[in-house]
């Protein structure tokens, strides 16, 4: 369904260009949620800006690589041209659902506009539609909110209009990125599980967008996890949790809480991402990585297999299991 | 909302009050003596005094003050000591060139500023933005009488398409046709003013563009236009209104110059060839009339962004 | 159907068209004037601004008016006799003349407006001051007793600047010392007041029951014949402007031009130049209260003698057609013409006038220089002479302020040393700003004031002349003004307008003018 | 300090046209300094004899109506031009800087001050000058100080906007939390983060105190008449128009160039410096 080959992203100027996001590719199929995991300046939101064609031109540009939708290739297709094409199965929600909704516009309006590009409806049809969509993602008093300006709504209120839009836009494919960010603990669950929900309703593709792992053990069937504008390795969630390969996941999952250890195990990774252009050769992983050898500093990175689908780029991965 | 426009015009009329005070002891500072220049050359002493006793000008300034402000409230200006005529009077036949070029000019600064802005807004980086913002740069760096003064010599002295100066009303002999008076003085007026306005959309559209939910906008797969016209322009707007409220008010004073050039009858340059004959009835008039529709256009101003901007809340 | 469609169609195309049209704005009958300013009021008994006084004589008609020879006619009048030595002047009204209230002039409106005139009027002091009586003598004959003859009586009432124009006896009844205002401005003239819109217009239209003099137009004399239905004066404060208007048909007559432009309008078939008969002069007063001055003769002389006068009219003026460095008081020609004392007029000789200051005791005192930035040439003027007395070792110090400052200020005796203004046309030297003791300057020498009483104390004309050329050496030597020279004004027309002389006597008529 | 410069002058190498525009103020300040000795003539020697020629070898910018070499006191006029940028661009400072920082500061008197600036802001700027400049009398220094009040007004909201964001800002309130002496905070977190909006601000009004001083000189009442600034040569030779046009373009030509300079280096300083105020100062900005 999705796919993403190669994906080669750059920024700053023809003359100074630099790479972003290299070589990044992963699938995603019908009814399946793909965790996409690394610490923020991983390239994991430039990667799903690329797929969704919003990369800020002329700053930032796919250089190479392909992204296909049910075999089209949509790559150089800003939205509205995809939807021209038929391509329009990609929608996303943001990570800041205060500024995410036009202030000046009620939210009728928002989801309509939406409503009307996709399906060619309008007038009270798009308004209906409307309706539908919001008592979809449970909001209460439907009709009377689409009324509303977005500054009347809380923020868990307001995400869910953006999925209302997203979903207006009939995706095969919802981009969500680390939309549960800005919400109190007790909304961001109730959002996860209406993704979760709507997911399997739709029969959608989720690429799910995080820095949590906790929230990608919970909804995701598989995981990618990127460091330095690279995937470092890739897996269903269930082996790739049970069996990490690469150091850097594991170093991920030594943040997290573990819940069936006796003492908490709260182990940092030491240092800092590396900014662009300042990434090392070789393993950009490799000034923070506790099994650092002189060989992960040059040359390309092999990489390692531990299962049909569960692979990593490194040289010396964790886990001795491989195939 | 009743509630938020009578605390506002309360305030209006607190700032008017200090104001008129501030104009009233003005003008007494300034030096030399309107009976002088009413009575000439050769007038005797006893004459002068005369007329001051007349004129009420032997009473302490508060007196006058008060008096004068007594006569403001019932809707009485005063006599210009000048013309023995009502300052109201005055005001009224300067108000018509004074607004009637305002609004000329605000419609040259709308059309050209506003869209032009859009244009090297959506080129950003460009060599037509960069072209355009360079054009505006250099029009607001150029003296407004130095313009003027080269449009009179080209389209009035050499070409002769349009008339060089004057402006006889609309309501007289010509009709509106009278407008083609103002086209010359109200682009001399309009140049700095639009290169401003579009400078202020230029920014502001980027502002805008750099926003959230402008890429929502754009994840929807709604076209590019609209996404500028809807989204972007709708918002960016709402910081250049207030703009427009100001420059508007600005345009009346600021007039003066281009009256000058085009010799318009406008009010600005009835305050500076009163202030020349000292004829203080007409000074204080006319900036009191301008201070009140400088507040009047703020108050204007502050009450459209309650439509144009759900988020303001007046109470 | 299709018919009336059409109809309305090319309707609408014509009013359009017509809208669009550069129509010159009025319709014909309108002759525009554009003024460099607007009048202080048009009460031509107040005051002397020379714009009252070219607007004012279209309404307001005096008894007397000047030919194109300077020699006062009958006007409103229509003959006098002289008793008692010309002590006792016995003038006849013309009959039938009408107010443009309708009322018929007698001579209750003569002795009532020359009454006002008399007492509050600008120069009326100046022949009314020795009246003893002035009185109806019948229904239109007035007479007019005087303590002493005046040479000058009748030029002082033909003089309509500051002149005694005849008003309705109630309107100066009730006036008195104030200004008539605008509802009340009735005369007798052939157009008459129809609106004064403040910096817009004054508005005079044509007055259908004029009675005028039944002879050829001459000069200020003659018939006065309404030939346009309106004359509107409108203030254009900039030359460029004016000029341009002229070009571009917006205006039909422009008054003072630029001197600067006077090559290029010369040879312009769009625009016709009228020069001014009657130059303007400059003067630069010193002051005689107080200062440095005061009673320095002789630094006022080292002062005369520094001066270039050519190269300040230069400076201000431009073209050499415009102006002449003249050191009387009158033009040549004139019957009051003298050079007495004018060798002084213009040495320039910046050597000779340090050693006279030194030998005067000039110890370098700043001495101040009053000019406004109203009158371009004033400051231009003031400019030139500054630089000219620096080079002399005088240090000047120009002190720059607005007109009405100026006026003020030179009322006050310890605020100037010297100021600088000028002097229009007169007919009579008597009128001249320097013989009046209480003008700023305050120059009452003995000397004067012996001089003067010779000067007015006789009717006999050689004798008066005789007089004058004492009193205008006296001028030169006790310098209590000193004149920078002969300055000719000159207008535009629009070349459509006929009637109009080749050049205007001291202001510009348009009775008699079509377009 | 010169890496500091480096890096003022690499903000440029990215805008040649903003570069020229600095080349171009150094230049009027080095012509100003040493106009007497780089002017051929002295700028208010007369020679009528010689008035209104065009330009020449003799005369490159040709003479005025008084025969004076428009050249020589075209540069002269840049001494002018300075000294009222200079002087409008202090005043403003000096008196709209400790008004705004008071009123941010203390809140009970600041609502009264800022109602004063409302106040002032209503007048009609242009009629304010020249209303205090007739009460004053006509003088350089009483140019720059009618023009300067424009631009008191302009200043003291942006010291006081700004003052106001970083009064609220958690490390002021550490420091005040801390015991801090407010005279502490001004000199050392206030001024400090003043300094760039208000370096912009200062570009800005510099290059429209030219314009403003221009319309002043061209109404008389600017500049005395017998100064040799810009915008008195413009006044005085309008009507040679036709006949001279040389006496208009010079001087106009001038101003144009030192406001266009000044717009250019102000508009760099702004995008490098800080892009917030970007509409604070365009709303405001009015001659």
């Amino acid at each position: 369904m999705l796919k993403v080959r190669n994906l080669v992203v750059a920024a700053g100027s023809p003359s100074a260009e630099l790479d972003i996001v290299s070589d990044v590719s992963f699938e995603i199929k019908r009814g399946e949620v793909l965790g996409l995991v690394g610490e923020s300046g991983s390239g994991k939101s430039i990667t799903s800006l690329a797929v969704m064609g919003l990369l800020p031109h002329p700053h930032i540009w796919v250089r190479s690589g392909a992204i296909e939708l049910d075999g089209a290739d949509i790559t150089e297709e800003p939205p509205h041209l995809r939807v021209e094409r038929g391509h329009g199965g990609v929608s996303m929600i943001f990570q800041e659902p205060m500024t995410s909704l036009n202030p000046v516009l009620r939210i009728g309006e928002q989801i309509e506009e939406a409503v009307r590009v996709h399906d060619g409806s309008t007038g009270e049809t798009a308004r209906i539609r409307a309706r539908e969509l919001l008592e979809m993602v449970r909001i209460p008093d439907a009709r009377l909110q689409l009324n509303a300006y977005p500054h009347e709504l809380s923020g868990g209120m307001r995400q869910r209009v953006m999925i209302a839009i997203a979903l207006a836009c009939r995706p095969q494919v919802l981009i969500a990125d680390e939309p549960t960010t800005a919400l109190d603990v007790t909304v961001q669950m109730q959002v996860l599980s209406l993704i979760r929900e709507l997911c399997d309703a739709f029969d959608m593709g989720v690429l799910f967008i995080t820095h949590d792992l906790g929230v990608v053990s919970e909804l995701a069937d598989r995981v990618a996890v990127m460091y330095g504008g690279k995937l470092a390795e890739t897996g269903p969630v269930a082996d790739l949790f049970r069996n990490p390969l690469h150091p850097y996941t594991g170093g991920l999952m030594g943040c997290v809480p573990d819940p069936g250890a006796g003492h908490r195990r709260f182990r940092t990774i030491p240092g800092q991402a590396p900014k662009p252009g300042e990434v090392p050769q070789g393993c950009k992983f490799a000034p923070r990585c506790d099994h650092v050898q002189p060989v992960c500093r040059s040359g390309a990175i092999p990489a390692v297999a531990a299962g049909p689908a569960h692979a990593a780029y490194c040289h010396h991965p964790l886990s001795r299991e491989l195939t | 909302m009743l509630a938020y426009v009578l605390k506002r015009t309360g305030a209006a009329i607190a700032t008017l009050v200090a104001a008129s005070i501030v104009i009233f002891i003005f003008i007494h500072l300034i030096p030399g003596d309107p009976i002088y220049v009413m009575l000439g050359d050769e007038a005797t002493p006893e004459q002068v005094e005369a007329l001051r006793i007349r004129l009420g000008y032997d009473q302490p300034i508060y007196v006058q003050y008060f008096y004068w402000a007594g006569n403001v409230l019932r809707g009485d200006l005063g006599t210009s000591i000048f013309f023995q005529e009502p300052v109201t009077l005055i005001i009224r036949d300067g108000a018509e060139t004074s607004l009637l070029l305002a609004t000329v000019t605000m419609v040259w600064i709308v059309a050209l500023g506003v869209p032009v802005g859009v244009l090297a807004a959506i080129r950003q980086g460009t060599w037509i933005d960069q072209g355009l913002s360079g054009i505006a740069m250099l029009l607001a760096s150029i003296p407004t009488f130095w313009v003027g003064l080269y449009l009179i010599l080209i389209f009035a002295a050499n070409l002769g398409w349009l008339p060089s100066s004057g402006y006889p009303s609309i309501f007289e002999e010509g009709g509106l046709s009278n407008l083609r008076y103002l086209l010359l003085p109200s682009l001399t007026l309009a140049a700095p003013n639009a290169a401003l306005i579009l400078r202020l959309t230029r920014a502001s559209m980027l502002d805008v563009a750099k926003e959230d939910y402008v890429r929502t906008a754009r994840s929807k797969g709604i076209r590019p236009y609209r996404v500028v016209l809807r989204h972007i322009l709708r918002n960016a707007l709402l910081a250049v209104v207030s703009a427009f409220g100001f420059t508007f008010a600005a345009l009346i004073s600021e007039a003066v110059v281009t009256e000058t050039v085009f010799a318009l009858p406008g009010i600005g340059r009835m305050v500076v060839q009163s202030i020349l004959r000292r004829d203080y009835p007409v000074i204080q008039g006319v900036i009191l009339v301008i201070v009140c529709l400088y507040l009047v256009i703020n108050l204007l101003v502050d009450i459209s962004y309650r439509y144009l901007d759900p988020r303001v809340d007046l109470e | 159907m299709r018919h009336s469609l059409r109809n309305l169609l090319s309707g609408a195309a014509l009013a359009l068209l017509a809208g669009l049209a550069p129509v010159t704005g009025a319709s014909a009958e309108t002759l525009r004037y554009a003024t460099i300013g607007e009048p202080p009021s048009l009460d031509v008994h107040m005051g002397t601004a020379t714009i009252a006084a070219t607007i004012g004589q279209h309404m307001f008609e005096t008894l007397y008016a000047f030919d194109s020879t300077f020699e006062p006619q009958p006007l409103l009048a229509s003959g006098e006799q002289l008793l008692d030595d010309g002590r006792t002047i016995v003038m006849t009204l013309r009959q039938g003349v009408k107010f443009h209230n309708g009322k018929e002039m007698t001579a209750e409106d003569v002795v009532a407006s020359l009454k006002r005139w008399g007492e509050f009027g600008a120069r009326g002091k100046l022949l009314m001051a020795n009246a003893t009586s002035l009185e109806a003598t019948g229904p239109y004959e007035v007479t007019l007793k005087l303590s002493e003859p005046n040479g000058a009586w009748k030029s002082m009432l033909a003089f309509p600047n500051g002149g005694p124009v005849i008003y309705p006896s109630e309107i100066v009844t009730a006036a008195a010392g104030e200004p008539i205002a605008p509802e009340n401005y009735v005369g007798t003239g052939p157009f008459k007041f129809k609106e004064w819109r403040g910096n817009r217009h004054v508005e005079l239209v044509k007055f259908d029951e004029y009675v005028g003099v039944d002879a050829p137009a001459d000069g200020y004399a003659g018939a006065r014949v309404a030939e346009v239905d309106a004359i509107r004066f409108i203030p254009v404060p900039d030359v460029g402007t004016r000029v341009s208007g002229v070009q571009a048909g917006d205006y039909d007559y422009a008054e003072f031009i630029s001197g600067d432009l006077y090559g290029v309008l010369k040879d312009d078939p769009s625009v016709k130049i009228h020069l001014s008969g009657a130059p303007i002069f400059g003067l630069m007063f010193m002051n005689s209260k107080e200062g440095p001055l005061a009673n320095n003769f002789e630094l006022r002389r080292a002062i005369q003698t520094a001066l270039n006068k050519e190269e300040a009219l230069r400076v201000s003026v431009g073209e050499e057609a415009l102006w002449k460095a003249n050191g009387s008081f009158f033009p040549e020609g004139n019957i009051w013409y003298t050079e007495a004392g004018t060798e002084a007029y213009s040495e320039g000789n910046p050597e000779k006038a340090k050693e006279m200051a030194a030998a005067a005791g000039y110890d370098g005192t700043p001495i101040k220089l009053l000019v406004s930035t109203n009158y371009k040439t004033h400051f231009d003027q003031a400019t030139v002479f500054t630089r000219q007395l620096a080079d002399a070792g005088i240090n000047v110090q120009m002190v720059v302020v607005d007109w009405a400052t100026l006026l003020k200020k030179r009322a006050q005796p310890d605020q100037w040393d010297m100021f600088v203004t000028h002097h229009g046309n007169i007919p009579d030297p008597i009128l001249l700003t320097a013989l009046n003791d209480s003008y700023p300057g305050w120059w009452a020498t003995e000397d004067k004031t012996a001089l003067k009483a010779k000067f007015t104390g006789t009717s006999d004309l050689a004798a008066r002349r005789a007089a004058w050329s004492e009193l205008q050496a006296l001028i030169y030597e006790q310098v209590p003004t000193i004149k920078v020279g002969d300055v000719y004004s000159y207008d535009i027309a629009s070349p459509s307008l006929k009637g109009m002389g080749e050049t205007t006597l001291i202001w510009p008529h348009f009775w008699g003018v079509s377009k | 300090m010169t890496t500091k410069l480096r890096s003022f002058l690499s903000v440029f190498a990215a805008r040649p046209v903003a570069l020229l525009g600095l080349v171009y103020l150094v230049t009027i300040v080095t012509v100003a300094l040493g106009a007497d000795v780089i002017a051929p003539y002295a700028p208010e020697a007369i020679e009528p004899i010689n008035r209104l020629s065009p330009p020449s070898w003799g005369h490159l910018f040709g003479t005025d109506h008084f025969g004076r070499d428009t050249f020589s006191r075209v540069l002269h006029g840049s001494r002018l031009a300075l000294l009222i940028g200079v002087g409008v661009v202090s005043f403003a400072l000096a008196t709209g800087v400790p008004i705004g920082i008071v009123s941010a500061l203390f809140p009970r008197l600041g609502r009264v001050l800022m109602r004063m600036v409302d106040v002032m802001m209503a007048f009609p700027s242009l009629l304010l000058a020249l209303g205090l400049i007739v009460i004053l009398g006509q003088s350089v220094a009483n140019a720059i100080l009618a023009i300067g009040v424009i631009y008191l007004t302009t200043t003291a909201r942006i010291t006081y906007g700004v003052t106001l964001r970083l009064r609220e800002e958690t490390y002021v309130e550490a420091a005040r939390s801390m015991g801090a002496s407010t005279v502490w905070m001004i000199r050392r977190h206030i001024l400090p983060n003043m300094i760039s909006p208000l370096l912009v601000q200062a570009s800005f009004v510099f290059a429209f105190a030219q314009l403003g001083a221009a319309s002043l000189d061209f109404l008389g009442l600017g500049a005395p008449p017998e100064i040799p600034s810009w915008g008195n040569m413009l006044a005085e030779s309008r009507i040679y128009i036709t006949r001279a046009p040389w006496l208009l373009f010079y001087p106009g030509l001038m101003i144009v160039l030192t406001a266009f300079s000044l717009n250019l280096v102000g508009d760099v300083l702004r995008d490098r410096l800080d892009p917030r105020f970007r509409e604070m100062l365009s709303n405001r900005q009015r001659r």
